[in-house]
């Protein structure tokens, strides 16, 4: 049987904004069955953005749905989470959303280490307002800011997360989709603050400006650049050149969770 | 306002039509020294959904700049036909691709309709310069602008390398229209 | 007599927020609004309520929006520089109609400025702060049971027109200490914000076909909608390029200045027969009633205006007001803000002049004494 | 809470093993399906992705996993048995 | 030839920005400013000058602030919500009189609200954004060719009386492409900042002795000064509570206002014997210009005041005008703001009254000419 | 000879404003000696600040100063770095400054590797607001909004820096004074971004809430705590609870200064 | 304003001298029932330098809450009572502490001079209650708030364990003038 | 650029080998000269650093690298041949 999406997806919605071969789509499908495989009810859950075109994601699911002020998505989720910490707060975020102007809301949220699932739509660049680099748009690409080659450089999105505190942090892709419904899924589990850094392939702005003949060909380069880590590990420097690991990154599993710790004090002050 | 001519390009998204109308303007304003502005509108949805462009020409000043009463329109698809199409004037000019737009909405305009995207694609090789075949066919409708100008102000505009194809494209349009008045 | 205290402004603000019910406080410390922030990390985690010291005033408005959503009657508080940054997230509180008050503590100067002293500079930011047009409720107490109940009533405005209210007062009086009665719990009405009845797959955020405010589900109750700071229809979902957008807009406006008379609060003190009248809020105001006091011992008959919400402005009032004195006479600790708002509703009627003062010291009574000798 | 939702006009092709669906309204025409399709199974018409030979189908699913508009869904049917 | 060029509103402005010498531009993308930087993106690297993308827009202020102070002419462009944003920067840099251009390219609603239509609608706050008295210099160009010239003028006024100055124009007339003959170099005077004569153990940066515009040292010149975004005395260093603080901010305000004759620019259109005046700027200037022209050929004696600086407020011209004619009608891409500034100064002299539109289209010059016939 | 800090403050601003005992004093003195030992001519050097206690260090020095917003410093300092590639640009931040409103300044100046110096004033708590947690307050402190002991989690700076991109970060404190000269000018000499994170000791919003009994006994404790890096690795973790690196503790020699990535790019459109 | 009794304490800023305005005005308005309001004011420079705290008690309300013409200022510092003691009213009462204050400028109004922080560090033992001494010292010479009050209002604001320290230093501060008295 | 500097009223102790200088306006009393010191050679008087006794001075510089005032420097007097 095929997956349902109409289950979650809200009537007469579709068909997405979305470019065609924007591969966001891809990824939203992923979002919906890692959320259909824990079986939880879309009235627990609420789902936040800030703004991008990753930011419009919320519009099309029928759960509790924010979209809110471009990079905030984080701490506007923090209040929902603090005020109900029994419920479920997930965010999605464009990388120019989550660590261009959100940066220090997502830095805060993984020190912070608050029980909130962020799944980064990572396409190395603005793609809402047309295609100029982000923070995460590598050296020498092309974009409409850096019509000569970037010469600024890139966070590595888990790295950063870890260095800030982040306790389980993952990258997938749009290729690797069925795994990507793993990793949504142990990330959503975790109980702490998660990070999911999703490639993702924007043909409209960044394909066409990087050489990438088709939005086919920006999945088949996901499918021979990004290697699961463990297998990553043991490339030689020469076999790594061009790769990058993905899987879960980094977790951590003794440090307690923001909630817990607050609630915890309450309780603590009541007795 | 003497001599006030509007034009709509209006498709979707990825069309080209905001190029589309820039070509054209600049045909006229610097290559034929006629007055002309150009604008656009398009949704927060700027990805796919009915996008239009607007050139104005005039003998005169133009101050207002958007289309409100429109001598000709060009739609390349079925929805931006019905959402822009209201605007023509009575006796305006509506042109359409004739294998996109099914529905023509009646009203007081004449209607012609044309392959464009087809020519694109198949006589002249690549749907994205369907654009630039729409040029050449409301160039050669409104014999407003003339071609020597149109054709500098597409190859000025256009990524190098992809002159040839353009002009190809161009003249397809021209084509287009004339084969049909012939 | 436990209900007796000596109050600081700030205190008796925090104290307000919790008699209005309130359980959500996010913000980030800055001088002079600190204390109501620092009383609250003291009380809430005692009664169960949430207090976010967030990474800056950004995420701190943020937060206090998630957390309204949610169902929490939420607050934050800051001084110059910090509401400044509230501004973006401030006027997406204004269009998604989530309910939320913030207490803006006024310090001196512009940029980083006097942050220690007082000001009273950011009136007409309150009102124009965030791009677009938005409503703007503001209240501007000048006594610390003012404060207290004030901002009781801010809570209540804000629940009651689904719209963020503004509660701003100067650092003199967040900072000095008087002696307040705290109510018995009940005395001051609690209102609460408007709330669905009908069943969610009928549900519309944004149904103004039943009158202006809409009414508003919490996040988690089984009402699933979605929130935009993009301009919606009644549904919630975006819309573009359509005349909802103007009505709706419109609808926002009215919320506020269509019930001028239930917002709109001021204190009159011997206006009965005046030839001159003063208007002034927060220490203005004070040190007005001296004046106005000293005045009428000397035989001049003076009196005084003291708006508690300056915005949506008294206007009705200020026009009749200028229609009966000589002349109106504007302290401000600013160089001249709502002496302009003053001058625009007396419409040439009658003279309208400020006296400004912004170099970290209050306007005494004597300064203000002074200006209405003169007007005669 | 599903509010009214409008009947969506769907083409099918099926044979004993399979059924493809395509929404057409839906499909953006990024060829992508037709592009990942290990067997060429997939095609374009008019810009949108329809099949060209359902025979082929192997039901390794890449189109529907792949598409990102919701537009193709592949359903083995029951095995007869 | 070469010099005559299709572009777009933002396009002229950024080309304008390079006439006038801008080699900086630090910014952050945001829709429908952002071919301001796109445009200089291509270009200031080939002359050398500096683009930088910024995290955010606040950041973008700031480096626009240190370029500027290490001797750059600074550019930022934005609009509403990056505007909002970049208030308590821009206040700093108001305060501490360090020259910059800010462009907002104005689209609708409050919050994100129409990101791709046009509004008019910061305007105030274009006046009163950040916290504490500020003085502000606002232009509002309506053509092509006018974005490239206020552009220019911007950048002398900003240079000339060490303010940060805004240009503020709608989407309409920042997306729209005109014809536009880019002058010679040379053929718009330039202006520089004030520059201090004395030797640099002498230099005081804030010394307002001979005259209300200090001279001002740029950093690494051998100048080594202190700038704080504390109120300061004329060396530079923090004052507190202080008479200072006072003087000091009137002389910020002073600067502008009291150079109103040199800053306020407006165009008038038939004006001589109006009854009726229009008062629009931007494009809603454009469709008042035809619509009196329509009106005029109707035989109805209507004209145009086409503000091109809306702050400081042409206060007196809108005196006069009031004074002259039956009634101003003031077209607005809001739901009401230039005309509450447009009827303070007509102190009831004449009927003012608006025309609002927030619909994601601009009023068109039917709109208006059926409100100046009725006007009649 | 004594060290001629005169040389090097403005006439007629001391004493500063710090409280008594408060350790700014101290390490605004070894950033006098640092810069002193690298004998840069102060026409050439910028100190930059945000707000705080940490923030008033400039207006005493006689550089070009720039005391900005809170938070921002780096940001402005971006710009003056940016149009002046070749002049020395400091920036002196709270922990509160840096890492708390200014967050996202700092990991995207780690990120751009800009050739900027940034100590981190660190003493765990907004000092200039009266004794606020910060987010490197440890967990379980005391502030004035955590009364009840802290219950969110700190950042480690060091970590953070390094997960953003910086391509020099360093740890010192206030006891290890004379260790800190040599950090600041490796840091000051390093081309790309440093960062020094420096442990300072506010006896009047921090000591006094955290039974610490004179500013004496906070330098005292930093005596203890703060161990070499390469000492600290040998340490058993028994050993090494409540101790804490310091030095150099990651250092890239390879990743391009953005400067000169910037300026590289003008030069090649030039030709 | 009938029966307007204003009162600044100044110092640095590590004297808590507004907790004392604070206690103070506590005694007044919550012990004794009368009218009373607090304010204070510091610089930026919230870390040391001058700082006051000012009490004004009333019979009828009070609005202006800051002194401005001052019945008793007390200065532990030089610096504070240079730069605070112009708003002494003629016939006012200028308390200043013996060790610290050396210079008291010029004025219409009775010096006295006490050794306050001796006081608190020798006879108490700790420096820090200095600003108790002065209460005690204050209430004694105004008589406007009962003693019973004043004790209750430092008790109920002082740390815990700290009760009996502080009890001492009112006392000591009441001594201070009873002793002159004599 | 040297901004007409007032002369500050400093403190000074010595002895053959050793100079200590106290700016009494500076010193903020925080005692961390005091205590730091390992030898005692330090005291306060009136809430400022003063030398209680010069003689036990050994120079190991600690409280002048540690004064956070710059108010208390040492000196090592050139030693006789
Ligand atoms: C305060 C503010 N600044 C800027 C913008 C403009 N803006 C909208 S989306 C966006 C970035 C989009 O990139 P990203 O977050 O990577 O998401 P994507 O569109 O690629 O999914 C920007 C700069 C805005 N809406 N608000
Ligand atoms: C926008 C803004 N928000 C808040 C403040 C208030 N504020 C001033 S300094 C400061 C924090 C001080 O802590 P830190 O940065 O750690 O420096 P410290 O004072 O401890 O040296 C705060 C919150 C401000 N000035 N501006
Ligand atoms: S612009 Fe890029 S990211 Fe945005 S919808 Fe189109 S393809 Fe996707
Ligand atoms: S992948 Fe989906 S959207 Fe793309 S062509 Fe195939 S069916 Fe259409
Ligand atoms: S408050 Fe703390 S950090 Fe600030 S000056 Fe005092 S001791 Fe230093
Ligand atoms: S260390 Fe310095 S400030 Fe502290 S007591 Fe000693 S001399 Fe005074």
């Amino acid at each position: 049987m095929a997956f349902d999406y109409g289950k979650y997806i809200r009537p007469g919605k579709l068909p997405h904004i979305w470019c065609p071969g924007c591969s966001y789509g891809i990824v939203f499908k992923s979002l919906l069955r890692a959320v259909d495989a824990q079986g939880l009810d879309p009235d627990d859950i609420a789902l936040v953005s800030g703004i991008g075109c990753a930011s419009r994601l919320p519009g099309y699911v029928d759960f509790n749905t924010l979209h809110t002020t471009h990079g905030r998505a984080l701490a506007f989720a923090t209040g929902l989470k603090m005020a109900k910490p029994d419920k479920h707060v997930l965010v999605v975020s464009g990388d120019g959303d989550a660590t261009a102007i959100g940066g220090n809301h997502f830095i805060h949220a993984c020190r912070r280490n608050i029980d909130i699932t962020l799944l980064v739509f990572n396409n190395f660049i603005y793609g809402m307002t047309g295609g100029q680099y982000s923070p995460s748009t590598q050296p020498g690409r092309f974009a409409s800011t850096m019509p000569y080659g970037n010469v600024d450089f890139a966070f590595d999105i888990p790295a950063l997360a870890t260095g800030a505190g982040a306790t389980f942090v993952a990258r997938g892709t749009a290729y690797h989709a069925a795994a990507l419904d793993k990793l949504i899924v142990d990330a959503m589990r975790h109980r702490g603050f998660s990070v999911v850094d999703i490639v993702n392939a924007c043909p409209t702005t960044y394909g066409r400006r990087n050489k990438f003949k088709s939005p086919t060909d920006m999945l088949l380069w996901m499918k021979d650049a990004f290697v699961p880590a463990a297998a990553y590990a043991k490339l030689s420097p020469d076999e790594a050149a061009g790769k990058f690991p993905m899987g879960v990154l980094h977790r951590v599993d003794g440090k307690p969770e923001f909630c817990e710790a607050y609630y915890g004090m309450v309780e603590r002050l009541k007795s | 306002m003497s001599g006030r001519y509007e034009i709509r390009f209006s498709g979707s998204g990825g069309q080209g039509l905001i190029l589309a109308g820039v070509i054209f303007a600049e045909a006229a304003a610097i290559y034929d020294g006629i007055n002309a502005v150009q604008s656009q509108s398009y949704g927060p949805e700027a990805r796919g959904g009915a996008s239009k462009s607007e050139v104005i020409l005039s003998d005169g000043a133009i101050d207002f700049p958007k289309a409100t009463s429109i001598d000709l329109m060009l739609a390349l698809t079925q929805e931006a036909c019905a959402k822009y199409c209201k605007d023509v004037k009575e006796g305006g000019t509506l042109l359409v691709d004739e294998d996109f737009v099914h529905d023509v909405p009646a009203g007081d305009y004449n209607v012609i309709r044309l392959p464009i995207i087809r020519t694109a694609s198949e006589a002249v090789g690549k749907a994205f310069v369907a654009n630039i075949v729409a040029i050449g066919a409301i160039a050669a409708i409104t014999g407003r602008v003339s071609r020597e100008a149109v054709e500098k102000a597409v190859l000025s505009r256009v990524p190098k390398g992809t002159e040839e194809l353009n002009r190809k494209a161009l003249s397809a349009g021209y084509e287009l229209v004339e084969r049909r008045t012939v | 007599m436990t209900r007796v205290k000596l109050l600081q402004g700030n205190e008796a603000c925090a104290e307000g927020a919790l008699y209005a019910g309130c359980n959500f406080f996010a913000g980030y410390p800055i001088t002079p609004s600190t204390e109501v922030a620092e009383h609250l990390a003291r009380k809430l985690p005692r009664s169960g309520g949430v207090f976010l010291q967030m990474e800056d005033e950004i995420a701190a408005m943020a937060a206090v929006i998630g957390g309204s959503l949610a169902g929490c009657k939420a607050l934050t508080a800051t001084s110059g520089p910090g509401f400044s940054l509230k501004q973006e997230n401030l006027g997406f509180a204004m269009l998604t109609e989530i309910p939320c008050v913030v207490v803006d503590v006024m310090r001196g100067g512009p940029s980083t400025g006097v942050p220690t002293g007082p000001g009273q500079s950011d009136i007409m930011q309150c009102r124009w702060g965030t791009h677009g047009d938005h409503p703007s409720i503001c209240l501007t107490p000048a006594y610390v049971e003012e404060i207290f109940s004030e901002t009781v009533r801010a809570f209540n405005l804000s629940e009651k027109y689904r719209t963020p209210v503004i509660v701003a007062f100067d650092e003199v009086v967040g900072h000095m200490r008087e002696r307040i009665e705290i109510p018995e719990p009940g005395a001051i009405p609690l209102v609460g914000r408007p709330r669905p009845t009908c069943p969610p797959s009928e549900y519309l955020p944004y149904d103004d076909s039943r009158g202006d405010v809409p009414p508003m589900a919490n996040f988690f109750e089984g009402y699933r909608y979605h929130v935009t700071g993009l301009n919606h229809g009644p549904d919630g979902f975006p819309v573009n390029a359509s005349p909802r957008i103007h009505t709706d807009e419109l609808r926002l406006l009215r919320k506020v200045e269509g019930n001028r008379g239930d917002i709109v609060r001021f204190a009159e003190h011997r206006l009965e027969d005046a030839e001159v009248a003063v208007f002034a809020y927060g220490i203005c105001g004070r040190s007005a009633k001296t004046a106005v006091d000293q005045a009428r011992s000397e035989g001049i008959r003076a009196g005084l205006f003291r708006p508690l919400t300056v915005w949506p402005f008294p206007e009705e009032q200020v026009a009749a007001l200028s229609g009966r004195v000589r002349r109106i006479v504007v302290p401000e600790l600013s160089l001249g803000q709502i002496v302009l708002e003053v001058d625009r509703c007396a419409k040439g009627r009658c003279a309208v002049e400020g006296i400004h003062r912004v170099d970290g010291d209050p306007i005494t009574p004597a300064q203000i004494l002074a200006r209405i000798r003169e007007a005669l | 809470m599903t509010k009214g939702r409008q009947a969506e006009k769907v083409e099918e092709w099926e044979n004993a093993k399979v059924r493809i669906r395509v929404v057409p309204r839906y499909c953006k025409g990024c060829e992508i399906c037709v592009k990942l399709c290990p067997v060429r199974a997939l095609g374009m018409e008019r810009f949108k992705s329809k099949v060209a030979d359902i025979d082929k189908c192997i039901l390794c699913m890449q189109c529907e996993m792949r598409c990102p508009d919701f537009a193709i869904s592949v359903e083995r049917k029951e095995e007869a048995p």
